[in-house]
């Protein structure tokens, strides 16, 4: 029924009949959720709220795991293993695939940091390293330039899309190999929310990255494959011009022409 | 060892280290609650709310003039305290908002809260006992409601933030006078905050011992009259606690007992009305 | 999908529509006046057809407010640019139209021997005219019809079309080489009957434009 | 019109609240006069308290105050921050929705009864491991610590749970453990909130009478170890006030209270304006 | 420097030369703002955060008053009156002029008393007048078939979108002459503002209506006349169709075409 | 806007710049091999524009693209509509460019005279590449570009072209008319010169196009 592209270019994550069923609930979120995420491209969820977008890029780096009693089932494979199994070493795979949240989540501490804590973690302690690499992740986060005279100072000082590009320049610090962005853009302006759509754009150069968008325009802007989920299901995977211009599936082609409802 | 294995050992220490101390904690606690039921429904009998008070031997002996004094305190203390700490948080929160004589009135009624309760038992004493002359029941309500009135206006001034400004202007902008906004809104929108805050304070005087030694004093026979001396479950239970007869001692685990339930169950209740306003 | 919207897909629908019916009452006439040579009916045919460049650029307009307010996706957005590239082809087929209907009565009030012609113009005209129905049926039910068959349907009036324009080209220009005076008159009738001729490679644009707006890929025009 | 009368009632109800403080400080000074007048400096610096000699030195009480208070402190604030950690990081939810009720119900408990248990059950045990009476400023601090230990935790555990679960989660995502998060994330975010109401717990050990007036001795003596009986302010009140038997009696037990008002309303005052309007800011 | 449409037809409302500074504010935050407001149609006004359109819409029924310390300054033509007037009044006023919010704001009481609330602060008691009405009202927000068999049931219990058409049947039940609606999906799934920007459009038929937006496409999708704002100014002004295909004013065309910043 | 949209914007404006100077380019081999009398050049002037019709579907399939992604507004929403008219005319354009270049090889092999004509053919030939670059020149700074002034002097440029095409229609009759055998190859003469007397028409169309997409106002187009 599902209408999901092959993707010839190498894969950075693969999911394949994923079922994620929350602790205490009846019937699975996700049913059988297959797809192939394209390496250094910007992949999109879309779908109407519920409809699992959220669910299933939090099982990218099992999130879901701080919350016990949900279930996993099926395979996501990422570098040549599945990350679902038990004995993943989270805390590894945690610093290959970043995440970042609706909301700015600037740490309270410094700018500097901030952007350090996740290098810290994995004890890189030598000075000059972390502040070479902490000028290099706020530079590729465009943010440089704007608090390089301040990064002692607390990170809450600085404004909403500032705290948002801080969070990517932390995530990318630790050099992921995926990037995954929660509706990066919901509690940000407009002006932004362009910024940070650059960002996602410029940022797949260098990593894969996964956005989970309520904004359908946005999807159609940054990605260069769209997924439309509905239900809790994968309906269409494709290349974001196709599927925009000429969804194969039914459904897609109501959800993007606000048919729903 | 890397530098995550360290982390990973570290995690595991602290831990165990505060899993450990909340055992220690609830051990403890247990141990007095424990204690406490024990004791109380050993003690807990039929007489207890029928006889008054008796000298030490008496079979006959009860706590029934100190159970009804009690209600009778809580009761008139209820009576002056929640009306002025429901009406005082109204101001702060609908009227007074920001300006500094209101955060000055919040400011000193958050330090009146954690006042030491014996002070306001002395001063009351000097103020209510000494011109009057003698112990009565009016002071130590007059007590009681002094340290229950912060309380409640500071629960009133918060659950009434809590309503949204918009739902005011809603009703503003459908041509509502203030009072009607605040009465039909405001109070409507935080009734069950207000409600809990309202049993929280009577749950939190319930339990004074303190202010009641110098102003209520106590008595051990039953009276209704607010002029003179009235017993209370916790003065009562101070006194027998702290005598060395054994009957008495008894009498006095019964009241703490009583009291601790009364207590809990205030604010069992407080608890439900908040969860199931926010269910809703 | 907002009923605004929606209503506007529709008036633009609706005012296609009229212009292609417009074209074919227009071409009817044309054909009925060259079967009783009447110079009235001529005269008239032209009338219906006489705004449709201004309505075809209304209607442009339209599309273009439409895309400005509702930002159209996925089929719709097809649709809108299938009728947008649609109304260049009828305007079109509506400037043939009138230059032919127009110069076809010069030439039956002209001097020229039409005889030979007359089954073959007839004929030639009948598939035009099939043609633009096709499409016109179509387009009243523009997301359910069935695009593909109109689109094949056309496409066999069209090379008839072809078909009955070489052999009239073909007895022309022998008319041309013969008629010394009259050659002049004959090189505008081959003229005018290109004209003809052209209006069915135009219908089968909008029936391939059409067949873009229902089933997508890649949008392909021919000239 | 009427909403008029309705500003009016209501200011008046929220003007009465500073009337009551000011008139708590104006009553407790006047009455204490005669007592500051006789004793001067000597009030809080001596700690002979002899009624008979219409002696009064508060030194022995004020030093009780103070040196329980701390050792409660100093035992409470450890432990209460680690069920704080327990109850909002590490329970499951289950034992997280059981032992959080349990915890704030304690709270609630009146404090007499922590008082009565204090006597009755600890005391003797104090007395076999230490020898002596077992009652003394030991007993008093863990009483008071064990009395304030539900009130601390659950406040602490209120703070840490303003963090919003996104920072946790991002902190998580950079590859955390549980423990990094809470030193790095969770203490930094909660710590105006957690300090301010450790010292909210500060002045209500220090205000608390009954819990440590069966197991404090009322010995006005300042205490050699810990072990030794001693008395504090509020303990001095209960017990004496309604034995004072002369006006200057009287006057120092009512500039014992003034004291205890003063050192309350400083460390609450303490706690509320640094820190917890820090904590209000920040929201 | 700005350009303002013209209205022919008769007109709501009709600002001139209105100045609005906050209190304690050293600048006006709106600055000579002049515009007609259709009768019967939609006017939306958009700009960036801060541009003034909400402080716009909110002296339209002196919501500002509220707050003390503020000033108006120009005038605001409302049947014939300045309602800037000091003696204007306000409660009458909002009668007049009803408002619906950013967020659903449900009274806490059943469904029915929210509707006729507004109608018993005029002191109706009629019990089948309220009743009568009430439907009326639920009707025409397209609302009654939801909630017809549980009209005494809480407001809260509905969901958001509800709850916004429930605040809509509570403004139009007062039989006012115009709606202020300041961003009223904002807080709305995709679906149930759908729902809500098909009931502005029916609406007008009985009442004018200023919508706030900080979403163009929504401005563009239910507007007939657009305002554009910038810093206080009311740049441009003309028929939605119109200023979105061709803006007159160079901001105007940066800020739809999202050039700004 | 976002670095994507703009790169989009720009690479459509550049494809059709490429469309345009491949017409310029094949239009000025056309002239220079009627000039010389040169077959090869004939020949290769065709290749310029061999893909034109791919292109223009190309093109359009790339807008489409992009109001599915951008959904674009106001200057730049009229900018991609008068694209997408665009294509339309350059697509036309090349096509009769096209049969233009190959007819007149053909003719000039023929046996017709062309000598009367030839001069008339040059200027045709000037007028209409002088239209084209006018565009093209005008295109590459669409933002900027003074389009009022690109639309006098690709309207002076028409009328120049249909003052000549007149003339050399009058002297093509009458060559007809005398020229008995070779009457056919003059009646396809004078439609290969109709070929681009027709180019004229559509570089004004661009440049209304243009207009529109720097001006606003209504879109207008003449068939």
């Amino acid at each position: 029924m599902a209408s999901i592209i092959d993707i010839k270019d190498e894969c950075a994550l693969h999911v394949r009949d994923f079922e994620f069923t929350y602790k205490g609930a009846a019937a699975p979120s996700l049913k059988k959720v297959s797809m192939p995420i394209a390496k250094h491209s910007v992949t999109a969820l879309i779908g109407p709220s519920g409809c699992g977008k959220t669910t299933l890029l939090r099982s990218f780096n099992r999130m879901h795991d701080l919350y016990p009693g949900n279930t996993y089932n099926g395979e996501i494979e990422f570098e040549g293993r599945n990350i679902l199994n038990p004995k993943e070493d989270l805390i590894h795979l945690r610093t290959k695939i970043g995440m970042i949240f609706q909301k700015p989540t600037a740490f309270p501490m410094s700018i500097f940091d901030n952007v350090a804590y996740g290098m810290r973690l994995q004890g890189i302690k030598n000075k000059s390293e972390l502040e070479g690499r902490v000028e290099k992740a706020l530079q590729d986060a465009a943010l440089w330039k704007e608090v390089k005279d301040r990064l002692k100072h607390d990170a809450n000082g600085l404004s909403g899309g500032q705290q948002q590009r801080l969070c990517i320049a932390r995530a990318i610090a630790v050099e992921p190999e995926v990037l995954l962005f929660d509706e990066p853009t919901s509690a940000l302006d407009p002006i932004s929310t362009q910024g940070i759509e650059k960002l996602v754009i410029e940022l797949k150069e260098r990593v894969s990255i996964i956005i989970v968008t309520h904004n359908m325009q946005q999807a159609a802007r940054v990605s260069d494959y769209t997924g439309f989920m509905y239900l809790g299901e994968l309906i269409e995977l494709g290349h974001t011009e196709e599927l925009f211009v000429t969804p194969k599936e039914k459904l897609t082609q109501e959800y993007i022409t606000g048919k729903f409802g | 060892m890397t530098a995550v294995q360290k982390r990973i050992i570290i995690n595991k220490l602290a831990l165990a280290f505060s899993t450990l101390s909340a055992i220690i904690a609830l051990a403890f606690l247990f141990w007095i609650l424990g204690v406490l039921v024990m004791k109380g429904v050993h003690a807990l009998n039929w007489n207890i709310f029928i006889y008054e008070g008796s000298p030490p031997g008496y079979a006959e002996s009860g706590l029934k003039h100190a159970l009804v004094g009690q209600l009778i305190l809580v009761g008139l203390a209820t009576f002056i305290g929640v009306p002025l700490g429901i009406l005082a948080g109204t101001y702060l929160s609908e009227y007074g908002k920001n300006s500094k004589l209101a955060h000055t009135i919040r400011d000193i009624s958050d330090i009146m809260m954690s006042a030491p309760s014996i002070v306001i038992g002395a001063f009351v004493y000097a103020v209510v006992v000494m011109p009057m002359g003698h112990f009565s029941a009016w002071a130590g309500a007059i007590a009681l409601a002094i340290i229950m009135i912060p309380v409640i206006l500071r629960t009133t001034d918060d659950m009434l933030q809590l309503v949204p400004g918009t739902l005011r202007e809603a009703a503003f902008a459908l041509g509502a006078p203030k009072y009607k906004v605040i009465i039909d809104i405001v109070y409507r929108g935080a009734k069950a905050g207000i409600l809990t805050g309202v049993l929280l304070g009577i749950a939190r005087v319930g339990g004074e011992t303190a202010p009641l030694l110098f102003t209520s004093f106590n008595d051990n026979f039953f009276t209704t009259d607010l002029n003179e001396a009235m017993p209370s479950l916790t003065v009562t239970m101070f006194n027998y606690a702290i005598s060395p007869y054994d009957d008495w001692q008894q009498l006095g685990w019964a009241a703490a007992f009583i009291l601790s339930m009364f207590i809990l169950g205030l604010n069992i209740m407080g608890r439900l009305i908040l969860l199931m306003g926010k269910r809703k | 999908m907002l009923p605004r919207y929606e209503n506007k897909l529709n008036e633009i629908r609706g005012m296609i529509s009229v212009m292609l019916s417009q074209i074919i009452q227009s071409s009817e006439e044309t054909l009925k006046a060259f079967e009783t040579d009447n110079a009235e009916l001529y005269e008239s045919s032209r009338t219906y057809i006489k705004n449709i460049q201004v309505d075809a650029n209304k209607i442009d307009n339209e599309i273009i407010k439409t895309f400005a307010l509702f930002g159209p996706e996925a089929d719709e957005l097809r649709l809108l640019v299938a009728y947008l590239k649609m109304t260049n082809e009828i305007d079109r087929i509506g400037d043939g139209l009138k230059k032919y209907s127009k110069r076809l009565h010069d030439h039956c009030m002209g001097g020229c021997d039409m005889s030979v012609l007359t089954n073959a113009i007839i004929q030639l005209h009948k598939t035009t005219i099939n043609a633009l129905q096709y499409i016109a049926e179509c387009l009243k039910n523009i997301n359910s019809c069935d695009a593909d068959d109109t689109y094949r349907k056309v496409m066999v009036e069209e090379s008839k079309n072809d078909d009955l324009f070489s052999l009239m080209e073909k007895e022309l220009l022998n008319l041309i080489i013969d008629a010394n005076e009259l050659a002049v008159e004959y090189v505008r009738v081959l003229g005018t009957l290109r004209k003809l001729e052209r209006i069915g490679d135009r219908t089968v644009n909008i029936a391939s434009l059409m067949l873009y707006a229902q089933k997508g890929g890649e949008l392909n025009l021919h000239s | 019109m009427i909403d008029k009368i309705f500003l009016n009632m209501t200011r008046t109800s929220a003007l009465l609240i500073l009337f009551i403080v000011a008139w708590i400080f104006v009553v407790l000074f006047n009455h204490s006069t005669e007592a500051m007048q006789t004793f001067g400096l000597d009030f809080i610096t001596k700690d002979e308290w002899a009624p008979n000699l219409d002696k009064f030195g508060a030194y022995a009480a004020i030093f009780g105050s103070v040196a329980s208070t701390f050792l409660a402190m100093l035992l409470a604030i450890p432990i209460a921050i680690g069920v704080a950690i327990f109850l909002s990081e590490i329970a499951h939810d289950k034992i997280k929705g059981f032992f959080g009720v349990s915890v704030e119900l304690l709270a609630a408990i009146p404090s007499v009864i922590y008082g009565m248990w204090g006597l009755f059950f600890f005391v003797p045990i104090l007395r076999d491991l230490f020898g002596g009476m077992g009652i003394g400023l030991l007993a008093a601090g863990i009483v008071l610590a064990i009395m304030i230990l539900p009130f601390m935790a659950a406040v602490t555990r209120d703070a840490m749970n303003t963090t919003p679960d996104i920072l946790k989660e991002s902190a998580y995502a950079l590859g955390g453990t549980q423990w990094d998060v809470i030193k790095d994330v969770i203490i930094p975010y909660a710590k105006a909130g957690i300090i301010g109401s450790l010292i909210l717990a500060l002045g209500r050990a220090i205000g608390e009478t009954m819990a440590v007036t069966f197991v404090m001795g009322n010995v006005h003596h300042t205490p050699n170890s810990i072990m030794d009986p001693t008395t504090s302010i509020p303990v001095t009140l209960a017990n004496e006030f309604t034995e004072a038997d002369s006006s200057l009696y009287f006057s120092s037990l009512f500039g014992l209270a003034l004291t205890l008002l003063i050192m309350s309303f400083v460390v609450i005052a303490v706690a509320k304006f640094y820190f917890l309007r820090k904590v209000r800011k920040g929201q």
